[in-house]
C-alpha cells in the first residue's frame, strides 16, 4: 500500500496541511506551549517535499529515511527529533521489502511509535503526540483492511482525547491544570499526517 | 506586531548575518551552519557547547569567548537547533579531549544535544552533557518534566568556561558545571508578552493592572497571575522564594543575577537590586557579586528574573577568571 | 504605564541605590549627590565628568570606570542634573590638573553644566566643557540651538577617558573630545514612545503602521513620521542620510554604533547591524570596529540609533585603550 | 509692596499652582518638549516652600536668593538654571532695600527677564519663558501702579501669544513648523508665577 509515488502524495498532502494550518498550530502552541510548533512543522515539511522533489529513490525506505533526515535537521525544537525517530523507525521497519503492505505499515508505525516513546520518555496520558500515534497503531493492528475515512476519524478522536488531559510531558507540563482544556499541538500536526496518510490510502 | 525586521521567516539569517559582522575579530560562522565559534581555541582545551532557541539574546552566541564558551549553536525563535547543527559545532570545537554540552531543561533541547552527542559519540568524540534547570517556578518532580532553565545557564557558562581555560578534564569540567547547577535557583516574572515574530501575535494577554509570576523565556504565561505591585513587593516575593526553595541560609554567600527579560528599561532592574539587596542582608546572606543586566531575555518581553547562587571558595575563583565573552567581559 | 517601581516621584533615588549597590567594588556615591565615581582615580589625571538625565541607562553611570568616565551625575529622568550637584561631581574628581565636561547638547544641559563650570572656577578649578551635538535629524544653524547630542557621546567618552588616562593635559584631552565630536554623526528612529515614570503617560502616538525617524533620546516625537517598513530600508535611509551629513566618501574608515533605545531585542539590532554594513561595504567604506547594544536609551522606547565615526590613527588608538566601564569594557 | 510676608504668601501660591498644573504642564512639555516641565517645576516650589518655612529672612532680598538657590538647585532642565537666574537677578536687584515698591520691583523684573535672555542666549518670540516676563516687564514699567487683575490679565495674554509662535530656543525648536499651535511650557509655568505674584499684591 505504500509506494514511492504514495509516500510522495503522503508528504505533499501532508506538508499541504502544516502550511494551511500554520497559524492553527502555532496558536495551539501559543496556549499551552511557546508559539513555534506550527512554524517549526511548515518549515520542516516544506523541507521534506523540496528534498523529495529533488532526489529518486530507489525504495520506500530510503524515501522515508530522507524524510526522517530532514525532518530532523529542519523541524527543531522537541517535535523535531520525535518525528525524525518516528519516520526513522519507520524506514527501518520496511527496509528491504518489495512492498510495503498493512501489516507492514502496523510493524512501521508501532516501531515509529515506539521510539517516539522512547526518544521522549513519554507514554499514553501525558497529553503529547503519543496520544495519537499510540492508539492508531492499536486500531491499526486489529482492522482486517485499513478504511481511510476511518482512519481520519480515529486520528480525530485521538487529538481531540488530547483536549481534556493534564500534561505532564513537553513545555505544556509547566502549566499543569491550566494545560487541560486545550489540543496538544503534537497531536494536531500528528492528526494532519494520519489525515494525509489516509487520503493517499482512499 | 511592530518589529525591525524583514521577512519574519528569515530573521534568524539576517541576526545571524549581522552578528558575526559584529564580532569578526572574535567569532567565526562555522561555514553552512548557524554555529558561532571562537576564532581561536585555546590550545588542547576541554571544548564547551551550548545553545538553544533564539530570541534570547545575548544568549547564546553573546557568552562565546575565551573563559567561556567555545561555540554556541543558533536555532530558530524559541526552537531548540537540531542535532546535526549541534553536532558540527562539536566537530568545530572538539580538540581530542572532549566536549561538554550546556543545555537547559527543555524537552527539546535536552532531545536535540543528545542526539547530537549520540553522532558525536559514534564518531569517537567523547560528549558529556549537563541539564541547567534553575527556575523555581517550575517544580522538580516525578510527575514532570522538571524545572526549566533560565538565566542562572550563565553562571554554569562562566564556572565551566573558567575551569576549563585552567586546562582541567572533561570530568573535573562537567563536575564543575554540575555543582552551579546544584547551588543556582532563579525565578522570573514579566509585565507583558513577547511576539515570535513569526507567529505575529503576542503569546499571551495581560491587562494593564496585571502580572504573571514564573514565566519562562520563552514567551510562555507563568505560573501565577497577580494584581502588579511595586518593585519592593515584587522582589521579595521572587527573592525569598529563592531563598526558601535554595535552603540558604544566615551566613551564606551569593553571587546575584538581575536579568531583564528584554525591554525593561535598566533603571526598573537597579530598583530591584536595590530591594534584592535589603532582604538578603536583612537575612544576614552576603553578596559576593551582582550582575544586572540583559543576560537571557525573551524577545521583548517587559520583566526581568531573579538569579541566586550559592558561593564557596572554588566558585568565587572560577566567577573571578577572565572573560572576554561579549556579553559577559570579566 | 506598567513599570516595576514603587512610588514615581522617588525612581532615582530607588535606581541610584540600587546601581552602587551593583558596582561597589567600582563606584562609591559621593555622599549627599547622585554622583557616581570611580573608587580610585587614576594618579594626577585630568578629571573626566559626564552626566544628564535618567532614563538613558546604561549612560551615563555606566561608563565610569578607569579608562573612560570618573564620575557622572545623575538627573531626574530625562531632566538634567543641577549645577550644585555637577559642581561635587567636579570637586569629587579634580586632582589639580582640572576637569573636562562632557556635555550633550541640549539647552538644559548646557546650562546647568555651564553654571556648574563657573561655581569651579570661582574656587580655582580649571574645567572645561566639550558639547556633543551629533545627531544629524536636527539641523544645526543659525536659528536653532544646533544639533542634539546621542549616542554619538560614547565614543566621545572613550576616546577622551583614553587620552586622560595616557596622562594629556586637559587642553589636549579637550582636543580629544572635540575631534570626536567634529567626526561623530548619527541618526534614530522609534517604533514606540516611551512614558516618564512621574508623567505617567507615553509621550507621543504612534499606530500600529507607524514609526518616527529621527527621535531623540528623551521620549519627542520625532522629525518625520512615515508608514513601518523593512529593516533593510530603514537601515537604508538613515545610514546613507548619516554618510551624506557626514561628507563619508569611498576608502573612509568608521566605527559603528547599533544603539537600542530601550525595548528593542538584540535580534532586532543585529539585523540592522547587516544592512549597515552592507551599505558601508556598497560605498567602500571600511568598517574599523562594531558595537551593538544598548548604550544610550530612552526608557523602554523601541528603535535604535546608528552612530558613524570616521577614524584614524590617533582614534583607532583611543579606541582601542582599555576601559574597565561596566557598560564598556574593552 | 514685596515684604517677607508676601513673598512667602507668593511662593506658597505659586507652588499650589504648580502642584495643581503639574499634570497640565507635563502635558504642554509632552506635546513640543520632553515630558517633564510639571514634575520639574512641581518639585522646584515645592522645596522652595520647603525651604522658606524652614529659615528665617531679614530681608527681602535673602528670601528671594534662597528661592533662586533652591529653584536652581532642585528644578533641573533648562527652566532650573533659569528660574534660578530670574530670582537671582531679582534678589540682587532689591538688595538692602528696606522696602520693595512697585518701581523696585520693576527694575528687580527688568534685571530677571534680562539674566535669562542672557544665560539662555535668548530673547523675545522664540516662544520660551522670555515671552512672559519681557512683555510683564515692560507693561509693569509704563504703569503707574499695579493693578493686580490686569497683572494677571497680561501675563495670561503672553502666555498664550506663546501659542501661534515657531520656537527656535530650548528642546521645542527640535520640532520646527510643528511646534506651532501649542502654548511653552515655560512660559505657562511663568503665567503661573505672575499670576500668583498679582494675587498676593491684590
Ligand atoms: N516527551 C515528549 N514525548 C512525546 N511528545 C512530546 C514530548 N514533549 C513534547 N512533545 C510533543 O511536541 C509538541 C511540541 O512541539 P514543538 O512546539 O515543535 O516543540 P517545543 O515544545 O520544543 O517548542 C507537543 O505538543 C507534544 O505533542
Ligand atoms: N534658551 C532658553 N531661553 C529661555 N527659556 C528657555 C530656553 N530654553 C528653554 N526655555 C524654557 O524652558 C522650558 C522647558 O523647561 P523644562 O521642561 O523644565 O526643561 P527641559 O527642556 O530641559 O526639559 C521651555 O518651555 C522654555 O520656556
Ligand atoms: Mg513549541
Ligand atoms: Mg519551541
Ligand atoms: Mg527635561
Ligand atoms: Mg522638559
Amino acid at each position: 500500500m505504500l509506494t514511492i509515488q504514495s509516500v510522495q502524495d503522503w508528504m505533499v498532502k501532508a506538508n499541504e496541511y502544516m502550511q494551511e494550518n500554520k497559524a492553527y498550530l502555532t496558536e495551539l502552541d501559543q496556549a499551552i506551549g511557546d508559539s513555534d510548533h506550527g512554524i517549526n512543522m511548515s518549515r520542516g515539511f516544506q523541507e521534506v517535499v523540496k528534498k523529495l522533489e529533488q532526489s529518486s529513490y530507489d525504495d520506500v525506505s530510503a524515501m522515508l529515511k530522507d524524510v526522517a533526515m530532514t525532518l530532523m535537521s529542519k523541524v527543531g525544537g522537541a517535535s523535531g527529533p520525535l518525528y525524525g525517530t518516528a519516520f526513522l523507525k519507520l524506514s527501518m521497519a520496511v527496509k528491504g521489502k518489495e512492498t510495503v503492505d498493512k501489516d507492514d505499515i502496523a510493524a512501521g508505525l508501532d516501531a515509529a511509535a515506539q521510539g517516539v516513546q522512547q526518544r521522549g520518555k513519554s507514554t499514553t496520558g501525558e497529553k503529547t503526540m503519543v496520544d495519537v500515534w499510540a492508539p492508531i497503531v492499536t486500531w491499526w493492528k486489529e482492522q482486517d483492511e485499513i478504511d481511510a475515512a476511518d482512519l481520519e476519524k480515529k486520528a480525530k478522536e485521538a487529538m481531540e482525547s488530547t483536549k481534556p488531559m493534564k500534561a505532564t510531558k513537553g513545555r505544556a507540563s509547566y502549566l499543569k491544570e491550566k494545560s487541560v482544556g486545550h489540543i496538544d499541538p503534537g497531536a494536531a500536526s500528528s492528526y494532519y499526517i494520519f489525515k494525509s496518510l489516509a487520503e493517499i490510502l482512499a | 506586531m511592530k518589529k525591525i525586521i524583514n521577512n519574519p521567516s528569515n530573521v534568524i539569517q539576517d541576526m545571524v548575518k549581522g552578528m558575526t559582522l559584529a564580532n569578526e575579530e572574535q567569532w567565526l560562522q562555522v561555514e553552512g551552519t548557524n554555529v558561532i565559534r571562537r576564532k581561536e581555541l585555546s590550545q588542547g582545551k576541554v571544548g564547551l557547547v551550548s545553545g538553544g532557541g533564539s530570541g534570547h539574546e545575548p544568549a547564546h552566541a553573546g557568552y562565546v569567548g575565551k573563559g567561556m564558551l567555545d561555540a554556541a549553536v543558533v536555532g530558530e525563535v524559541f526552537t531548540s537547533p537540531t542535532p546535526d547543527q549541534i553536532f558540527e559545532a562539536i566537530k568545530a570545537v572538539d580538540q581530542g579531549n572532549g566536549v561538554l554540552l550546556i543545555v537547559k531543561n527543555y524537552t527539546g533541547d535536552v532531545l536535540n544535544f543528545e542526539m547530537a552527542g549520540e553522532l558525536a559519540e559514534a564518531e569517537g568524540i567523547r560528549v558529556e552533557q549537563v541539564i541547567v534547570n534553575d527556575d523555581i517556578a517550575v517544580k522538580d518532580s516525578d510527575f514532570t518534566i522538571g524545572r526549566r532553565g533560565i538565566a542562572g545557564t550563565i553562571f554554569v557558562h562562566k564556572a565551566a568556561g573558567a575551569k576549563a581555560e585552567q586546562g582541567a578534564s572533561l570530568d573535573e569540567v562537567k563536575a564543575a558545571a554540575e555543582k552551579i547547577i546544584e547551588q543556582v535557583r532563579s525565578m522570573g516574572m514579566a509585565l507583558t508578552p513577547c511576539t515570535v515574530p513569526d507567529a505575529g501575535k503576542p503569546s499571551f494577554h495581560l491587562d494593564e493592572d496585571e502580572m504573571e509570576l514564573g514565566i519562562g523565556i520563552h514567551g510562555e504565561a507563568g505560573t501565577e497571575r497577580k494584581k502588579i505591585a511595586s518593585a519592593k513587593e515584587i522582589a521579595d516575593e521572587l527573592t525569598s522564594n529563592i531563598i526558601e526553595d535554595a535552603g540558604l541560609t544566615a551566613g551564606d554567600e551569593v553571587a546575584v543575577i538581575i536579568n531583564g527579560m528584554g525591554s525593561t528599561p535598566e533603571m526598573e532592574l537597579f530598583i530591584v537590586n536595590g530591594h534584592v539587596n535589603d532582604m538578603l542582608k536583612e537575612k544576614q546572606i552576603s553578596i559576593h557579586r551582582t550582575y544586572v543586566g540583559e543576560y537571557m531575555t525573551s524577545l521583548e518581553m517587559a520583566g526581568f528574573s531573579i538569579t541566586l547562587l550559592k558561593v564557596d571558595e572554588e566558585i568565587k575563583e572560577l566567577l573571578a577568571e577572565p572573560s572576554e565573552a561579549v556579553a559577559f567581559k570579566a
